[in-house]
């Protein structure tokens, strides 16, 4: 299975070669062919990593049909990168503080924010710029998350900037000393910037190592641009390995590679304190955002049927649950939708809240 | 017409013909998107580089200084702060070689509010040009200007800043482009790359001719007796407009659109001021430490006793962003009724 | 007296031992040389960096966003340009997380010129740190204000920019920091590394006090009644020395040192003008658009009809660089004769 | 001896490696021992060698004097950097414009400017900042030579800028089709700078490959910053390697491993337009600059002294002979110095010229 979906996604690249084997750390729970099958994760929690990606995807299409309907500005997200999102979001540390891991995403992490457990109407506060959005309060674009009791860090524009700052962060974290780890995620266009250079440098000087997970999110484009033509490297990870980081290629479009993959590489960084690079090849699903349209891209794997069917297969999930599964979300979008439509948006007065904190007076009139 | 988009298309063009531009780059400049703004659509000479400002940046500075003339684009100017350096280099290697090195080069880069882009769609870059000595910054307002410096810009031999409004890109003039034919659709149809089934698409370009329009000299768009208004790319439209309307009160605007940042047409503002004895700077960027307020200072310095107000900028507020919902970016920078505003208040006001 | 490198390191060790400071760091900045300027020497906390400068912005970013205090440095302003993208993030994240996201942390760096540093240690960056919204910027010009004003800055909540002058940091002042033995020898014995054998050496720290300048609060060095001038850092000591000349013929200069060049103390610049009716705003950056620029606007709007005569800004000239021989450097930014010239002129203007 | 010398350099990292033999390229002009030693370069040649590295030493030597007399601000420069850069410019297809190499230096290339065949007094007139100064006129510190004769780009104090420049520059000659090459050679702590990134993105492109021979002096420092603690790759070249580009290691003290190694890249380059990677080592040799007090460095290699010697021990070269050669240059160099003392300053005025082409007015006051 994990070469069938490879394959597909390996247009734009060579076959993602992954140096663990899906099986090797998590014990069967039963010798079932099932579990076996599914390198022993549960049903309970393969239905729930389903559920979850289905969400997921059902509130990027919402967002698409707002953005459609007029009732947004942009659009730009994570369709196909579920089955990655949804392993990471899983597999956090969550809370805020020290004590917990931090996470600097990029705009395309909704399927980790759902995970998380972000409900649907936050997403769709943001699209629609309400006061109500709670992460930035109708200021910024869609994807830019922001939700400090999880330690998600500001989703930012300008690309690559988050790779530095989780350096930062994981430098704080290893002196707090609770074994907890930063990770930050990308795309493959924006490893052109300095800014993943000084990553890698700063995550692996010798003795000073940092426990940041680092990885890219590589769907072969950025924006119009193909893959090929701009890199050299034969593989991303190549780049990690030159500074002696311990690195792998997954395929993003299957849950459980990508989850037992990462899983592994986050209890290696906790015990060892030092970085992992992880490059995972996902699909680009509704292309780069509304801008070049934000339709679905048939010719690509969709991660979550694939993962949905082959459940269906084995006999986990009956076509009746599941679509029962995507109606109950639709629903719940069409709802906070609905409600968010009633909220206000900021007011004009507020565009001097928060220059400083506390609101101190930034405005020089008023010195 | 042709819209500032086609103009720089078809300036870029008459670049690649006729003044020797040998590439055209940037992220997403060349085929298939030829740039986000379609301004680089079927070029020759256009192709798509690394997501990497300060690569773009410093290839053409290495381009440049080899004598081969080229354009660089940055995607959008809010992505352009982290090449300050090297602008900033591209600027003194002349003054630091005592003369010995040029750097015949043009950067491009859409800026300014205007669409909803929120905090990284919507940065201004004027008042920071305006801190690049050894560059010459220009910033149109309408297409055949547009077409007019993109022509002076490649044929300068220093660096040569175009600054482009986002929220003009589709914005058409009055007048036509030397060799532009004379019916939209026809251009249309010529240089637009077709939505649907555009592989091996070919542009068929108009017999365009050489125009420039000299680099420092600005231009009167409306005018008037009462006060002067200097303004400068989207905003010449929106005081324009105030113009119209208060022309009807009896309120008579002259209306100065700079089109130069650096060397700027201090004439044309010095004499426009002396005949109104009333000054009103607008711009988009942030208001403190704003190129209007060096406009506005030098006036206070050479007509003080000529005026008969106080000269006003009006300039978007001194604030870390732009924010998406419109109740922000309305507040955040100039629009119609600020404008009106201001030119009412200051034409009030009684010495 | 202590100079206002030791100045910077006393405030630093407070920082470390009392106020949270638990990251210094930057180029050079930990053992074996403890910076550049010997700012950092001795300092527990302090470590080097790689030579990226856009490592340094952006981890100091991640640290503050953990609320870990940290000061960080750019080893000379002339190398801060690359970074400008970095500190506008840092100014907006605040503002763009709708007030949940603070980033408590301070970045010092060099400025200015004065010490034949030729065009890459002479670069000042008031004027562009006057463009960062949700900065805090201060400048200080002696070593007390430079403790007072340190520890302000790692206190203070939002991010602050600490511009030391290159050319003051040897500079010593009047007045002993709050704990700090009143002979300098002593102090040196003390704090400074030694040049010979250095191996294992341990500063032995004053019982150093909290004493802090709050940001945004000038100062008055000199009083006076004829006419004022607005400045800050190293054009301090010159404004004051050309007060002092002055006064000696009866011409009565104000001199204001404005220390926090954002947010700035205007309600003493505006009293100050209501009774002189004359001003001249003094710094070494580039003079156009200019942050004396700002301020001189500022003046005109509020006080206009209280002027005497025109207000003036004396600032660097607008190049793209300052030169290594005197004879450039004397040319480029402001000296002596040229503040007593301007001020003479301003207060010889007849209105 | 490369291996002696190698040794002696290795302190601050491991033995360099180099993968090709010295005298793999180069075919013995006559089967005596000498030439077999010196891999069959003619004696004539080494002895020029070894007199254009003794002339840069001699007039390193010369600037820092004229640093200590207080007649100039700053010294900055290539001492012990000899064997590397007299072999550097030997080898440059020398000249202006697009039919010639470029040249993208740092601050410590005073051996390459004088095997190109700069007089001493254009270095003495830029460390005494005249208006002579042929490469800045008095405005620029020491070192920062630009010579547009010998396409020798401005050499800038901003560390690491010139390596993008260097794949402009390459870019430009790829087009033109004369087979030349850019080269650009910069430190090692500078790698850490997103510059150092670009210019290996850009030059290894799968199908647009840049010829440009991309070099690292590591000197084992940044001013006082060890290069341990500050890296994680195990070598410099690695980071190339990454990228695909061909990437060597060598032992900058031997000038003869040094000509040989830059030759045979310096051809790869030429014959198949792609770019290659060396990593030099190197003797900081008089410290960083004289901010640290510009004073010999007794525990390092002396690649002038050590070349030298064995010219002596083979009979190339007499003791007496040598000493006329350093006699001569410093002879030279205090020539040079009393000439550039009595040479003007730029003038105050002066200050406006060239901000634009023909010093076009840049002065507002006068727009
Ligand atoms: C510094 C910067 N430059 C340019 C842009 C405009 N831009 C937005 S997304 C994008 C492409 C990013 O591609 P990639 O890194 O592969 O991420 P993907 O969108 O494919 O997930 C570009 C150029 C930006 N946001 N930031
Ligand atoms: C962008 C930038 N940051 C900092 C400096 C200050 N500086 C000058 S030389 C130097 C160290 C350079 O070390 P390396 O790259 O190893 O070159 P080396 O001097 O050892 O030859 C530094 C930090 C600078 N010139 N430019
Ligand atoms: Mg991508
Ligand atoms: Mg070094």
């Amino acid at each position: 299975m994990s070469k069938k979906s490879t394959k597909s996604t390996s247009k734009a690249k060579a076959t993602p070669k992954s140096h663990v084997k899906a099986s090797a750390k998590i014990p069967a729970k039963s010798p079932s062919k099932k579990n076996a099958f599914f390198a022993g994760l549960s049903g309970d929690f393969l239905l729930q990593f389903h559920s979850l990606m289905v969400k997921s995807r059902v509130l990027e299409e919402r967002l698409i049909k707002i953005y459609k309907a007029g009732e947004g500005y942009f659009w730009i997200g994570g369709p196909g990168e579920e089955a990655f999102g949804v392993a990471l979001g899983l597999l956090i540390n969550k809370g805020q503080g020290l004590e917990h891991d931090w996470l600097h995403l990029h705009y395309r992490c909704t399927p980790t924010m759902v995970a998380l457990g972000m409900p649907m109407i936050d997403a769709i506060r943001l699209m629609m710029n309400r006061v109500t959005d709670p992460s930035t309060g109708g200021r910024n674009f869609a994807g830019h998350y922001c939700f400090p009791k999880w330690n998600v860090a500001p989703v930012t524009s300008p690309i690559e900037v988050q790779y530095p700052l989780a350096c930062g962060t994981a430098h704080a974290q290893k002196r707090a000393g609770h074994k907890t780890i930063s990770i930050v995620t990308g795309g493959d266009a924006g490893t052109a910037e300095g800014d993943f250079a000084t990553c890698l440098i700063w995550a692996s000087r010798k003795g000073q190592e940092l426990p940041v997970l680092i990885t890219v999110q590589n769907n072969g484009f950025g924006i119009s641009t193909p893959y090929e033509g701009q890199h050299g490297e034969t593989e991303i990870a190549d780049r990690a390995r030159a500074f002696n980081i311990r690195s792998r290629v997954i395929n993003g479009n299957d849950p459980i590679e990508t989850y037992l993959a990462l899983k592994e590489e986050m209890d290696y960084i906790r015990k060892t304190g030092k970085p992992s690079f992880v490059e995972v090849k996902v699909s680009r699903l509704y292309g780069h955002s509304s801008a070049d349209g934000a339709n679905r891209k048939i010719e690509l794997v969709d991660p979550v049927l694939t993962f949905e069917k082959k459940l269906i297969d084995v006999g986990l999930l009956s076509k009746n649950e599941a679509e029962k599964i995507w109606d109950q979300y639709e629903k719940e979008g069409v709802a906070a939708q609905l409600e968010a439509r009633s909220e206000p948006a900021p007011t004009p007065e507020s565009v001097w809240d928060h220059v400083f904190v506390n609101n101190e007076n930034a405005d020089w009139r008023k010195f | 017409m042709a819209s500032v988009a086609q103009a720089i298309r078809m300036a870029l063009h008459y670049g690649e013909k006729s003044l020797g531009v040998k590439d055209i780059f940037g992220q997403d400049v060349g085929a298939p998107l030829g740039g986000v703004f379609t301004a680089t659509q079927g070029l020759k000479t256009a192709w798509n580089t690394p997501l990497d400002e300060r690569g773009i940046i410093g290839i053409a500075m290495g381009i440049a200084m080899t004598g081969d003339r080229c354009v660089a684009e940055i995607q959008f100017g809010d992505y352009i702060f982290n090449t300050i350096d090297l602008l900033k280099i591209a600027g003194n290697t002349l003054w630091c070689t005592n003369g010995q090195v040029q750097l015949p080069m043009v950067v491009m880069t859409p800026v300014g509010a205007g669409i909803f882009g929120s905090v990284y769609h919507s940065h201004s870059f004027d008042a920071w040009a305006s801190r690049l000595p050894g560059w010459k910054i220009v910033m149109p307002s309408n297409p055949l200007d547009a077409y007019g410096l993109m022509l002076s810009a490649i044929k300068d031999p220093n660096p040569v800043l175009y600054l482009k409004s986002k929220a003009l890109m589709r914005h058409k003039g009055e007048e036509l482009i030397p060799g532009e034919p004379s019916d939209e659709k026809v251009l249309k149809a010529m240089i637009d790359k077709p939505v649907q089934n555009a592989v091996g698409w070919k542009p068929r370009w108009p017999d365009l001719e050489e125009y420039t329009v000299p680099i420092g000299v600005g231009k009167i768009t409306r005018q008037g007796d009462h006060i002067t208004v200097v303004t400068y790319s989207r905003m010449v439209h929106l005081c324009d407009e105030v113009a119209d309307k208060l022309a009807q009160e009896g309120v008579s605007v002259e209306v100065i659109d700079l089109r130069s940042i650096y060397p700027y047409d201090w004439s044309l503002i010095k004499s426009s001021v002396e005949k109104t004895g009333r000054v009103l700077f607008v711009n988009e960027d942030t208001e403190v430490t704003n190129f209007g307020e060096h406009l506005s200072y030098r006036v206070t310095q050479e007509l003080f006793y000529q005026l008969q107000a106080r000269p006003r900028v009006l300039a978007g507020k001194n604030l870390p962003g732009i924010g998406l919902s419109p109740n922000l970016e309305k507040n955040s920078v100039p629009q119609y009724q600020d404008v009106e505003a201001a030119i009412r208040e200051i034409v009030a006001e009684v010495p």
